[in-house]
């Protein structure tokens, strides 16, 4: 069954993870969908979520979609124009970090929540590059929660990665605190399928909700890795509403969408 | 640095003197922002080669840095463009064809290189990237780093927190300071003493800048007298950091500069065309860079229409409306 | 920090809230400069006591707060009031009586410890201060650090350049962090929000705001909408980091507060011979401040000319030919 | 002997300071006599030197005497309003900080330029307690070059001081870089009596003149420690233009002098 024809795949995963922010959140966002993500919220369900750039701006006035971190737009009407260093600092300072939310995507993911986005092979000679961490690895490494979008693929949901740029779990549930890692870590994941969550204890992904129209076993058919599926329930279309803010106050030029 | 009282010179001069065949070179800017690409040309046109390059999230810069062959190395925590190229395209062809050498770092250690640079520590600690595969992975091997003095002995280093468990932290990775030979940043105004003012986010221009043993700035608007001192609070890096000062209007293009242009959607859409095939690219710096003489000249080329498009919308600052599909 | 709508309140609730006995506190501003005045007064006022206070080079509210008997320790680089005192006199009383537990750091080592702090890291690295008794002297010995949860195990520690000899540097000494219970800082200008704008120089301001578990902003200036930001390179201090807003005009006085007044020499002078006798100090406490019930009615007192004599000279930020003598 | 009446102690030890500063010097000074110190090198013979404080502002238009280094004079028409770390930062890294020489008073000095400005007595149950490093540690720790104010009291000038605040040549020719510190170190020391500088080897200071009227003796007489004072000179007394443009430019309303 394909999704209903009134909204795209697109729009879904990013409601989906608007959702997922809090009022007072503080919402790291890094480019396209996550920053558009970010604007959802704040236009559908976290009006007081404040946006943050790891360029260094907070709470910019948006009137248009930015295209990158660095796009000029985010320097509009911020409370602060910082730097780098400001604003990976507001994220490692457990008193502000606390109350970050990190939206991140990446190339792969396994069951714990570890993300690549440096390279496909090996290393010091890759079959692919990406455009590596960025921000990605800092804020995964400082933030009590994140949310990562994904494709739902198998060769993104593996069973091992290439290479761990951005630290979930690690190995499990001492993995972090082994390594010397904040606690936090990944909260959700968001593919065009469904949402997954980690478990309390043994911090293994697991589906939280399926999109309507998509089964738990095709999710499944399409990840390199199991993993639980039995609480899975149908996750809400967006409402009408939430697509009417979407599409007029966060993305008329269908930017991104 | 130096204090002398005026630095103000020509581009071809600034980068004739400062960058050299093999120097360590840091550039400011961020992914599609204030990358000082006048500067960047200059290099292309002059066949500076065997760069090893510093940035942290630097996309067009880079790129065309990669892409006409200046660089040896290139240390950095992202390569890419945003929209118009999510990874750089010169980059990951070079990085897949090992064409260059790459070591990865993630954006905060980037800029904590650069801070610890400029505060004159041979590092600083983070509680970033344990567990993960930049402590792991080396892309400079501990012998390449042995036979260059330029280089860190080591990628990173993970160290028990000395003072116990104070602030809950049981260890912290140290990242070492970089001092580039030679930064250059682009900034929107900078006096003839070389004191800049950056208005909206300064990325890590300010650590690059402190840094670096020499510093080229370029700028919209070059001050002939001591106006900047009028409002010393904007100003962010004071001039006896600089060691050159040259006026370039459009000097970031096509990359953005707050409150005076927009990025060129059309530039860096049919660049990211271009680079993605070879005999195009090797034609583009052969034809767009190395065929004109300076970047008045290739704005002439750009014209006066697409310079209008993207003029900056005084109240904010950004091209409003810009049609950037 | 919060990220509630309005941190706006009046000083004595935000001072109850939040400067409680025996907390860690620290105080914005320096020697005659920025001193967070209005809220000192109310914090004596309020009879808090045990206070555990941090400063870079404070002077007025250092001494005052000593004065006052409010403080059991003091970690603190420098004591002073320039030309008015160049030890500030009832902490250099308080030290020769042992009545306060003192720990020296240097200058830089205090803006280090705060900036940790601010950057969530445990210490940070400086070549400053081998060889010294800073390194070798502690006032607070092991015993005291160990049953005190809220201080660092070690004063300094000394480390051997784990990249080798990187930078041309042998060793570094690590600073500790301070994350404070509070800080109150005195600006020119602050947001419903706590959105802050300093004019003039930031001294340590911004790192000792960052690093608190709680923040009092006390203000020139009440902006009860976006409007600063309309210029946000010029703020320093995002509202994500506020607890309580107060508007509290000369909330800095005696000390300086650049482009509203200047320090008043009249006060400084007068306070300097008072502090030098222990029944003239302990009446000025009793009638100036305990004796008021606000700052608004200790400015009263003070008085219209007082006042209008220190005024701040619009372009030049400081009363130009005020009689300093 | 006394000094020439045309001109007091303290404007001949400033303007002796106020010689030393080279253009191009960047000049770090505190309160007092060593800001006063660095306007007349500007005003006498160091036009191009950059008076930098502690505070973070660079080449500030000082038309009147700050009176303490956060005195908001320092503030009006500065290169740049920074802040401490910005300060102490530009003194630390090496690049910029060759070009800085700092001017320091303090409490006590032996042989090697080591300062005392924390207690006389013992630290922990001080006889006299005094304001602390500031940054004068800092200061002593990074720059190649110091030039230093004292007083020409034999209580001043010990064989042992109660506390090393500021490290001189520490215990010798090998002192700084036994102990972990940048080189460099003090390079003047300038009292109402004479002028000392530090011998090339011995690091020891050393007599390098005597103000008009006062014999190498005197000096000696009012020091616990001797110092060699055979090469000692005669230094020339202010000029009538020094003097001038001290007293008019400087600091007209003898906030200082």
């Amino acid at each position: 069954m394909k999704p209903i024809a009134d909204y795209t795949l697109k729009e879904m995963m990013t409601i989906v993870a608007a959702r997922e922010v809090r009022n007072n959140d503080i919402v790291f966002c890094g480019t396209g969908i996550s920053m558009l993500a970010a604007m959802a919220a704040k236009k559908i369900n976290a009006p007081q979520s404040v946006i943050f750039f790891e360029t260094g701006a907070i709470d910019s006035k948006l009137e248009e979609l930015p295209l990158a971190v660095g796009d000029p737009r985010i320097m509009y009407q911020a409370s602060c124009n910082g730097g780098l260093i400001d604003s990976f600092t507001t994220m490692q300072n457990p008193i502000t970090g606390k109350h970050v939310v990190g939206i991140l995507g990446a190339a792969q993911i396994d069951i714990y929540g570890n993300l690549n986005s440096t390279v496909i092979g090996d290393y010091n000679d890759p079959d692919v590059r990406f455009s590596g961490s960025g921000g990605a690895c800092d804020v995964a490494s400082f933030v009590p929660r994140s949310l990562i979008f994904m494709k739902q693929e198998k060769r993104k949901f593996k069973r091992k990665l290439d290479y761990i740029t951005s630290p979930g779990y690690l190995d499990g549930p001492n993995g972090r605190k082994k390594a010397g890692l904040p606690k936090g870590g990944p909260y959700r994941v968001i593919t065009d399928m469904g949402i997954m969550g980690f478990d309390k204890h043994t911090k293994k992904m697991y589906l939280l909700g399926h999109f309507p129209g998509i089964s738990p076993e095709t999710i499944l058919q399409n990840m390199e890795f199991i993993i639980e599926t039995s609480n899975s329930k149908e996750v809400l279309p967006p409402t009408l509403n939430e697509l009417k803010l979407l599409r007029t106050k966060c993305d008329p030029h269908c930017l991104i969408l | 640095m130096n204090t002398n009282n005026t630095k103000v010179t020509n581009l071809t001069d600034a980068v004739k003197s400062y960058v050299k065949d093999g120097c360590h070179l840091s550039i400011g800017g961020f992914t599609i922002n204030r990358n000082p690409m006048a500067a960047v040309y200059e290099i292309i046109r002059q066949k500076i080669k065997n760069i090893h390059l510093y940035a942290h999230s630097n996309g067009q810069g880079v790129d065309e840095l990669i892409g006409s062959k200046s660089l040896t190395c290139l240390e950095i925590a992202y390569g890419g463009s945003g929209k118009f190229a999510s990874t750089c395209i010169r980059f990951r062809k070079a990085v897949q064809d090992k064409a260059i050498k790459i070591e990865d770092y993630s954006n905060f250690q980037m800029a904590l290189r650069f801070l610890a640079g400029s505060m004159g520590v041979p590092f600083l600690p983070t509680r970033s990237s344990f567990g993960t595969d930049i402590i792991k992975k080396w892309g400079f091997p501990p012998e390449f780093r042995k036979n260059n003095a330029k280089l860190p002995n080591k990628k990173l280093i993970e160290l028990d927190n000395p003072f116990g468990n104070w602030c809950d932290t049981r260890k912290v990775v140290l990242v070492p300071a970089i001092n580039p030979d030679v930064t250059i940043i682009h900034v929107q105004k900078a006096d003839y003493r070389g004191n800049c003012r950056i208005h909206g986010l300064s990325f890590a221009d300010v650590e690059q800048a402190k840094s670096a043993r020499h510093l080229i700035i370029t700028c919209e608007e070059l001050i002939n007298d001591d106006a900047l001192k009028n409002d010393p609070d904007r100003n962010q890096i004071p001039f006896i950091h600089a060691d050159a000062v040259v006026h370039v209007p459009h000097g970031a293009y096509p990359t953005a500069c707050y409150g005076y242009y927009d990025y060129d959607p059309v530039f860096l859409k049919e660049y990211a065309k271009i680079a993605k095939n070879d005999d195009k690219y090797h034609l583009y710096i052969q034809s767009q860079i190395l065929g004109t003489l300076s970047h008045e000249d290739l704005m002439d080329k750009v014209g006066r229409d697409r310079l209008k498009m993207i003029a900056a919308d005084k109240k904010r600052g950004y091209a409003k409306g810009l049609d950037r599909r």
